[in-house]
This record gives C-alpha cells, structure tokens and sequence, in this order.
C-alpha cells in the first residue's frame, strides 16, 4: 500500500491543517483506505465545510414541516396522513465531462435521495445552464445532457414536468446541471438513515461495485483546470433499469417492518453511506469488505470504500428480517448482501481478507469535519438604470420579436418533447407553462412545483437575486393556484476560497432566507455545488430554488393560457418600470447592466395572497406571473399557451415604452377575468392595499400593442418554436 | 474503399446492457455463459482514397462522431 | 369484463393501465408477474408500457421472451384479447404476436408529445367506439416507435385492414406512418401511442377512454 | 471459448441511424463518404465446449434472442 504522506494528503484535495487533524484523531499516521475515507468525507461536497455556518441561517421550519434539511430529502405534510418529499441536487462536473451520463446519473442520484425515504417519486424537475451558444462546446453539452435527463427519468417511469434552461457565457466552462425529484409518502412509513440495534445486520443491494467514479466527490470539489481531462476514467454510467428495480424492491420491502435504516449510496458511496448511518444513529459499524459484491476482480478496500458505482442501497434490517428482505430482492433481481452489523463501539472497523484494513471514529469524520468561516466580501455597488437612459434600439413589437426568439425565452420544447412528462397518468400541467401540477395519485389533490432562479441578478445583488428567487418559485406556484409549502434549493457557485463568490454565497443565502421567512417558504434540504469555475472564471452565481405547493382540489388549478375571448386582462402589482438587470437591456440592447429589480417580500405575499384569493372566489380564468423579459412577454406567454390573442394599451403615466413593457418589476402577476368581475376586483384590490390595473382584454389571433402594432399569434409562435431546434440542427456527436 | 470502425467501452465501465443480455440468456437456459460484450461496427464507404488515407479519415471521424472518447475506445480496419 | 396487466422487470406504465381498466370496467385488473407461467381466468390482457429489461438488447426484446409471454401467447391463439401499448407492442411484435418490428425513432431523438391519430379500423374489439377516420389525440413517448416491415408484410396490412391507427404527422418515421396494428384474427392490437394516459380531460384528453369502453362492449 | 455474433440488419430494411450518421459525417467536412452500415457485435464467453458446440450454442442465442429475425440476420465466429 501506499506509503501515506503529505503530498499524498494533497493528491486528496486535504489541505496540511487537514491532514494534521487526521493524525490527531487517529492518534497516529492514518493508511491510504483512512486517508480516502477522510478525504471524501471532508470534500467540500460532503461535508459542506464553506457553506455550513451560513445555511444555518435558512428559515428550516413550519407546522407543515416534517423533516428539514439533514436526512437524505426534506418532508412535508400534504394532509390525509400523506407528504411530499423533494430534494435538488448539482451533477454539474460529471454532466460537463460526459453529458449523457452525467445528468442521467444526476437524475439517478437525487430519485435514490427521495425513495430511500419511502417515497414514491412522482415528478422529476431540472434546471440548466449551459455556455453560450456561440460556445463550440454547447451545443454538445445540450444536447448529452437533455437525453441523458430523458434516458434516465423516461426509463425509471418517472415524469419530467418542469424545469428550466438558460445560457450565458459564464457557464462555458463550468455548466449547470441541477434535477429535483418529489415523491409522495404515508406520513407513518417515512424511513430515516440513523443505524440503530448493535447487532443487525447491515445490507447491501443493488449495482455491483466497480471502480466507477472513485473520487468523484473530491473531483466535484475541486476547480476545473485544463488537466482536469486527465480525470476521466472516474465517469460514473447510470442503469436507470437497475434503479427501476431497486425503487419496486425498497418499496416492496418498506412496507413490512424489516427496516430499521436505509440510505442510498451517492457521492463517496460506501463510506458516506455508512458514516451517515452510525453518526446519525450515535452507532458504530463493521464491515467485511469481502462481502461487497464487486464488478471486477481484484478491487482493494480503498476502491471498494470509495467508488460511487451507482444504484446502490446501504440498509439496516431488523435481526432476522434478512430472509425476507432477500427473498424481495431476488425477486426484482438484485445482487443483495449482509456485509456488516450495527456496533456500539462508535468507530467504522472495516475488515478485509480476514484483517482490520480500516479503523477510524465515527463522530470526528461524519460530525466534526473542518467548518470554515473563508472571508467574505460584497459585490461593488452598481448604479441602477433610469429607464429615460434607456434607448430603444427597435420599435415594440420588433422588440418583442426578438426576446421572444432568444435563446432565453424562446420554447424548450426542443428539449422537454425528450422528457417523458405524462408517465403515471397523473399531470395535470407538464413542462411549458408556470408551475407542473401533478395530482396526487388516487386524491382529490395535487402538489405544483417548480424551479427557479435569475442568476444575472443575482451576480450583481446576490442578496436582492437570493430574495428574488424564492419569491419567483413561490409566485410560480401561486400562479396556478396553489398554496406554496416549502423549497428545495441547489447553490452552484464558484470557488469559495475566494472572497467575492464568498460574498455571493452569504448574500444569496441571506436574500433567501428573508424572502423564505416572510413568505413562510421554508427550506427543507438541499444541496451546495461550489468551485463551478475553470481557469478563475466562475459561473453566474445560480441559487436554484425547487418550490414545492399544494392544490386541496386538483379540479380548481388555473391555468396559464388564454382560450376564450372577452376577458379583461388585469395586472396586479406595481410596474414602476425596472430595466436594470432585464432580458431587454440584454437581447435588445446589448446591455448587462444595472441593479437587478428590487425585492419586497411583504409586497410580493401581499399581491400573492391577494391573486390566491380572487382563485378562490373562482374569478380567474387564466393567470401567469410576470418574470423575465416583462408584462408583454408574459401576456404572449399566456396567448401562445392558450392560442387566443389580445389587445393591451400603453398606459399614458409610464416612464418610458420599453420600461412598462419589459420591465421586470417583482411581485406581478396577470389575471384573466370576465368583463363583470373587474369592478368588484379593483375594489377588493384597493381594499386590500393591492394594486391592480386593467391593462387589455383577450380575443382575435393577433397581439395588439397600442400604439405600436401588431403581431399574429402564429408568427410569435414560429419565432418561439424556431431558435432550438435550428440550432440544435447543427452538428453534433451521437448521445446515446 | 471500405473501412470498419469498432467501438467498444472502455475497461472498467459499466455496461448494464451487456450484464442484462448475460442473465437472460442464463434464464433462456443457455448454461456456462460467461463474460458478454458488445461492441458497435461502423462500416464507412470512403471514396478515392487510398488504404492509409481512408484509414486516418476513418479515425478521424471515430474521433468527432462514432466514439464517444469518454468512455469509448475505437479500432479502424480495411474490409475485405 | 376481467382484465389482467402483466408487469415485467422494467415496467412502468402497469399501474396506468390497470387504473384505465379499473375504471372502465368497475374490477381491479389481475397483476400478473413476468416469471407466472398461467395467465388467471381474463378476457383481456394488457402489456403495459415502460422499458422492460432496461430496452436493452432491443426494445421489449428480453421480456417477449419471458414465461408469461408463453401464457399470452396461448391464450391469444385462443381467441383472448391481448393489448399492447408502447413497450408492450414492441413485446408482442418481438415475441411474433404482431407483425414487424419497431426500431428507433427516425429523429433519434426520444419523442414525448401529444399526437393526432385518424382510426384506420373500427371493426375491432378495441376500436368498435369510434368510427373510421375519426381523429384522436393521444400522448406518445418512445425512443423506439418507427414502425417497420417488409413490403409484402405492409401490402398485407393495409389491404386487410389491419391497420388500426395511422399517425396524422408521423412523429418517428414508421412506415406508412403506422402507430397501431392488429394480428389477423383481430384479437391482438399493439399501438405505440398511450391511451391510459387520455382517460380524462384533466390528463389534457380523454380520446384514450373509448378504447377500453370498447372493449368492455366487445366483451359484454 | 469465446464466440462472437454479428447482428445486420436485412437488405431492405431502412436504418434510419446509419442515414443520420452518414450525413452528419458530410456535414462535419468529411467527403466521399458513402454507404454506412451498422452492426452489432456480441462476445460470449462459453465455458466447457469445443469450437463446433461452441458454435451451435453461439447460433441458437442469436435465433433465440440476439437477433430479431424480423429484420436482423446474423453469422456467428470464433475469436481469436
Ligand atoms: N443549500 C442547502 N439548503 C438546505 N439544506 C441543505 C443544503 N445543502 C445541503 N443541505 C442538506 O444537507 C444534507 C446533506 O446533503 P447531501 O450531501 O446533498 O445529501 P446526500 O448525501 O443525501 O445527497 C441534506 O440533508 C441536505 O438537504
Ligand atoms: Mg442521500
């Protein structure tokens, strides 16, 4: 075996304070299976060593909430003895080494978070960002990554109803490759990871362990370099059928009382898993490493311990339970195995070929691993845009042409059409619109949801883009009529040993926790992907945030598109004109410039609360919110989702043409209501302290902007539909 | 003339249609069926050039197109 | 009418299928595991989608093989009704229950939208519901849909109308733009689109119901 | 031993991929580039047979399983 060492230290990405501890720990020098162990388990990616002071501050609570971050996925209570189960995660390094695999993996990896709680999934979500498309590598990276989500999730029977795409220089070397997963639960069979009973058993199912991505997890903490090539036989290949089987077989399995614990194998595989298990249980574990089975022959501890072969479960049955569980397991065909028991000694003893390999404490590893407070430094201050300085390159409607057509906005059809989105017959709303509504199978309910994040915002004010993020997911989810519950999020940063991505991982952080507290939109898990940087080039900081809400009566969501016309369109919300940080100032006038749109949270539940209320009331016919690229987008939005075209007038009061209709003020929403309806809205409105404003009415297969022009319907539609897949037509390597 | 590229997975790396092909042949009852593999052959057609020109362009587009690098090695040979 | 769903490793649309039965017939469907050799006393059974054995091989390749397919296909020779949708067709077509086969999509590319149909036969157990080019919508999502056959074996579908379903904007290149095809007896349809998942308007469709209404007819 | 099976699929049946594959290679610069065929190729390690048995076995995996007579065709050969 390797003689261990310093530099041997390094080569695992331990600093020398690092490998200092280690040696006090163990009281002497450890060996290279203890030095793995150690270096995966304190990797960035493991032990959230930068980011676990500052996520404490997260608002994690609610009467709604079941479990918070630290088990393998947040729960939530959705009623009728039923929750909601969800968590987001980066496969962002691997997706950018081998696409297809990457994100197919990445989807594999979070489903395992979900059901290894006992959790049916439900609905899978992603959010991408990719370089731009002008990028060689883009198109490439596009295209691996879409089918590799669809591979996955399409095989596994899991639908994909959400997510979202966006692209931006920042992220040609380092793209973005987040998935969610919610699954449904009785509230009295969730399954914790915490090893109990000295004694049981410790099982193994699934894959076979092969040398797959060893040191993944170390990879996923380190910043991208030009050698970074010469890190690619730890590519890790998903087997989605495998995984299909390993969820029927751990359901089948959880509804007996075999289990006592079970947690699924991700990054740093064996080791992490069964750390987890003895520290959250205050246990300790022996293994017999013998007993793993292998794919390969002649595979050490070292290797057996630390590669992340994927679809694989670590379970502590109940003593006795094994020839039950067995008997599930061959049943579905899986390779199961006792390869250890539960022990009180606090201490993982990991025995091969008939010696002790490994002997190392428990707590010190999983629980006390370095916490670093890096320092921290704000982002310089940027001078908001007046919109009078704003001058408009094209008319409106041309404008309007073009935002549509961007890469940004334009249909992802291209992509969510390789997205199996109506598997299990229960979605209600798939991919294209505001939030998916997925009923809950065999109830009169249904949980929306939802991914979100503008990182051009949050660049420039992570505290303001932090903010932002939660209220867009929470405003998302509100829009087709549902009662937000909680998120998930998925912090992809850059390097945090440098102060400035620092600075942004604090403020975004603080920016989410405020908006999560004042919208009571707790956190309850999540994930941090730092080091997205290649070459000290860091991506857009990208807090994404995976909202998760409840419908009562799945018949009562409303939906984004117009269909009839007749209606008046009413836009509730302020609209003082907000150009700073906007797609128009981007697209239009090629422009990344200005503060990004301010963020009042007791605003933005106002008017929320408010467009939720005249739901109930059954006014609205049709709703969406405002986002990116602004009110006319979001009017076209909804008549391109629902065929029907309208009429809007420019109000006289505005600051500028431009700053009404594509300014991305917060907080707004469209609603479609009929004719006699607006009177008593507006009333409610001003009652309520709401503003509301009737800015159109629907009908015709045209867009009617006065003063400006018009455009049909059918030419928006063909400028949305065209830009991805003519530019996905370009060339490109065959992905699956 | 006419060339043959040969794809196979690198060592190492999983191939989860090749280890479910092995036991369903073994439940087809087929015994004493041991390690399987699978490889995909590329048969290129390759217009006037001459053996060692058609075999370079054949590794070239194995390259860019018919092997995925990552996990795929190649071979390129003449047919016939 | 009792209906059974066979689920193999890699199912996925099993459970679909048996709630578009429940609720056309009023009875749970019998579950039946893929290593069962028997099939329970049914007048119909369903091959679900999903991807069976992972798809790989070749789609629907590994479970035609299976010991139910046995069963199913003793009982189709004697008159039973067999459905097939999605995997499940590329099932009955690989165990020869159906002629041709299905390979990948034309495109390449996976394909998850929802599409429109024109009913080619409506002198079917399966199809007696709707009438001859009706049109219909229905979800479809595969990677491996593209319908081939040889010219004599496509010459003889179409002229003896076995040709059930016709693809109005043919989304995976399948010859002669097929989406649905019986056997010649006319007891065994395999179509590739899913019409467990229009069984509702809130679902975006409910074209998918009259199939199961009309076999709960076909069988009364 | 080990034996190899070549799966092709029949003359006359399209093959779609081999067409995609083909025009990309003219799109990526590569001229004079012709037909494109698409094969798959199986390894089986069978243990405790002579070539001969070996063989049939190799023969009958392909009849039974490996190949879709519907469309495929297949030759079995020694390796090595
Ligand atoms: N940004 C975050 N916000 C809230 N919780 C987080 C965040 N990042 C990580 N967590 C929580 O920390 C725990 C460890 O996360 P992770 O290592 O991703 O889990 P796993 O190993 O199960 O994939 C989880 O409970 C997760 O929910
Ligand atoms: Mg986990």
């Amino acid at each position: 075996m390797t003689e261990v060492s310093i530099a041997v230290a390094e080569d695992h990405g331990l600093s020398a304070e690092e490998f200092e501890r280690i040696q006090t720990i163990l009281g002497r020098m450890p060996n290279l299976l203890e030095l793995g162990i150690f270096s995966v388990m304190w990797s960035e990616h493991c032990s959230y060593k930068s980011s676990k002071r500052h996520l404490a501050k997260l608002p994690t609570e609610a009467p709604w909430v079941v479990c918070g971050p630290g088990e393998n996925a947040g729960v939530v209570d959705i009623g009728d003895g039923q929750v909601a189960i969800f968590k987001m995660e980066s496969h962002n390094h691997p997706s950018f080494i081998e696409p297809y695999q990457g994100a197919a993996t990445g989807v594999g990896g979070i489903m395992r978070d979900v059901f290894t709680m006992g959790a049916r999934p439900v609905a899978m979500l992603n959010a991408l960002r990719f370089g731009s498309p002008s990028h060689p590598k883009t198109r490439h990276l596009v295209a691996g990554v879409v089918a590799g989500i669809g591979g996955y999730g399409n095989c596994v029977g899991v639908p994909t109803v959400g997510g979202e795409i966006g692209f931006h220089g920042s992220f040609d070397g380092n793209i973005l490759v987040n998935a969610m997963c919610v699954g449904v639960a009785q509230a009295d069979r969730v399954f914790y990871a915490a090893a109990a009973g000295i004694g049981n058993p410790v099982v193994y199912v699934g894959a076979k362990t092969g040398r797959d991505g060893i040191h993944g997890a170390t990879m996923a903490s380190a910043e991208f370099s030009d050698t970074t090539e010469a890190k690619r036989p730890t590519v890790q290949v998903g087997d989605p059928f495998k995984e299909k089987l390993l969820l029927e077989a751990c359901l089948e399995l959880m509804a007996g009382d075999a289990i006592v614990a079970i947690q699924d194998m991700g990054a740093a595989g064996l080791t992490s898993s069964s750390f987890e298990m003895a520290s959250r249980g205050g246990t300790g574990i022996e293994l017999d490493l013998d007993q793993v089975p292998a794919r390969e022959t002649g595979m050490t501890p070292y290797e057996l311990m630390l590669s992340e072969s994927q679809e694989r479960m670590l379970l502590v049955l109940r003593e006795g339970a094994e020839a039950d569980a067995e008997a599930i397991f061959s049943k579905w065909e899986l390779d199961a195995a006792v390869i250890g028991r539960v022990t009180g000694s606090g201490r993982m003893v990991l025995r091969f070929d008939g010696t002790v390999v490994g002997d190392v404490p428990i707590a010190p590893v999983a629980g006390a691993s370095p916490v670093y407070d890096r320092p921290a430094e704000p982002m310089p201050p940027v001078l908001a845009v007046a919109p009078e300085l704003v001058r408009e390159p094209v008319g409106t409607v041309a404008a309007l042409e073009r935002l549509i057509a961007s890469p940004e906005l334009c249909s992802r059809r291209w992509a969510y059409e390789q997205y199996d989105s109506t598997v299990m017959a229960d979605t209600l709303a798939g991919p294209g619109g505001d939030a998916a509504v997925v009923r809950v199978h065999g109830t009169a309910k249904a949980l929306a949801l939802t991914v979100d994040c503008t990182p051009r915002y949050v660049q420039v004010d992570p505290v303001r883009g932090g903010a932002q993020a939660v209220c867009e997911a929470w405003r998302n989810l509100t829009a087709v009529g549902a009662m937000p519950l909680a998120i998930t999020n998925c912090l992809n940063f850059g390097n945090p040993e440098r102060p400035r991505t620092m600075g942004q991982l604090t403020g975004a952080i603080q920016g989410m926790a405020k908006a999560c507290r004042g919208l009571d939109f707790p956190v309850v898990s999540g994930n941090v992907s730092l080091y997205n940087e290649t070459d000290g080039r860091a991506v857009q900081p990208t807090p994404g945030i995976g909202g998760v809400g409840l419908l009562d009566d799945w018949s009562r969501r409303i939906e984004v598109g117009i269909v009839e016309p007749g209606l008046q369109l009413v836009m509730i919300g302020d609209a003082p004109g907000w150009l700073g940080a906007s797609l128009y100032l981007r697209v239009v006038c090629g422009r990344e410039e200005g503060m990004p749109p301010p963020v009042d949270v007791s605003v933005e539940r106002r008017n929320g609360d408010f467009v939720r209320g005249l739901m109930d009331e059954g006014l609205v016919r049709a709703c969406h919110d405002v986002g990116d690229g602004g009110l006319l987008v979001a009017l076209v939005e909804m008549a391109l989702a629902g065929g029907c075209g309208f009429t809007t007038t420019e109000p006289a009061d505005v600051a500028t043409g431009a700053a009404w209709w594509f300014g991305e003020d917060q907080a707004r929403y469209v609603v479609a209501v009929a004719e006699e309806a607006v009177a008593d809205l507006l009333h409610e409105a001003s009652a309520s302290g709401v503003l509301a404003r009737p800015i159109g009415h629907t009908g015709g297969d045209q867009i009617v902007v006065e003063p400006h022009g018009r455009v049909a319907i059918d030419r928006l539609r063909a400028l949305s539909e065209g830009w991805f897949p003519a530019y996905m037509s370009g060339l490109d390597r065959q992905t699956s | 003339m006419k060339v043959r590229i040969v794809v196979s997975l690198r060592d190492g790396v999983l191939d989860p249609a090749a280890e479910t092909i092995r036991r369903s042949l073994g439940a087809l009852g087929f015994d004493g069926v041991g390690a399987v593999t699978q490889r995909r052959v590329f048969e290129v057609e390759i217009d006037g050039r001459d053996e060692a020109a058609a075999l370079e362009e054949a590794r070239a587009m194995a390259d860019r197109l018919l092997a995925n690098p990552v996990i795929e090695t190649f071979v390129v040979e003449p047919v016939g | 009418m009792r209906a059974a769903v066979v689920t193999f490793p890699g199912s996925n649309c099993d459970r679909d299928l048996a709630v578009a039965f429940a609720k056309a017939t009023g009875r749970i469907p019998v579950r039946v595991w893929h290593a069962e050799t028997e099939l329970p006393p049914v007048d119909v059974v369903g091959i679900p989608g999903g991807f069976s054995y992972g798809d790989y091989l070749r789609s629907g390749a590994i479970a035609a093989r299976s010991p139910i397919l046995r069963a199913v296909a003793a009982f189709a020779a004697k008159g039973g009704r067999v459905l097939g949708i999605c995997n499940g067709f590329q099932v009955l077509t690989e165990a020869g229950l159906l002629p041709g086969a299905l390979v990948r999509n034309a495109g390449q590319r996976f394909v998850s939208r929802w599409v429109e149909l024109r009913v080619e036969n409506d002198a079917t157990g399966f199809t007696a519901g709707w009438r001859a080019g009706d049109r219909i919508r229905l979800p479809v999502a595969h990677h491996d849909g593209n319908y081939v056959a040889d010219e004599t074996t496509l010459a003889h579908l179409e002229a003896t109308g076995a040709v059930a379903f016709r693809y109005a904007d043919n989304p995976n290149g399948s010859a002669r733009a097929i989406a649905g095809v019986c056997n010649d007896a006319r007891n065994v349809l395999g179509l590739m689109p899913h019409p467990e998942r229009a069984i509702g308007a809130e679902l975006g469709g409910s074209d998918g119901a009259v199939l199961f209404r009309s076999l709960v007819a076909a069988l009364a």
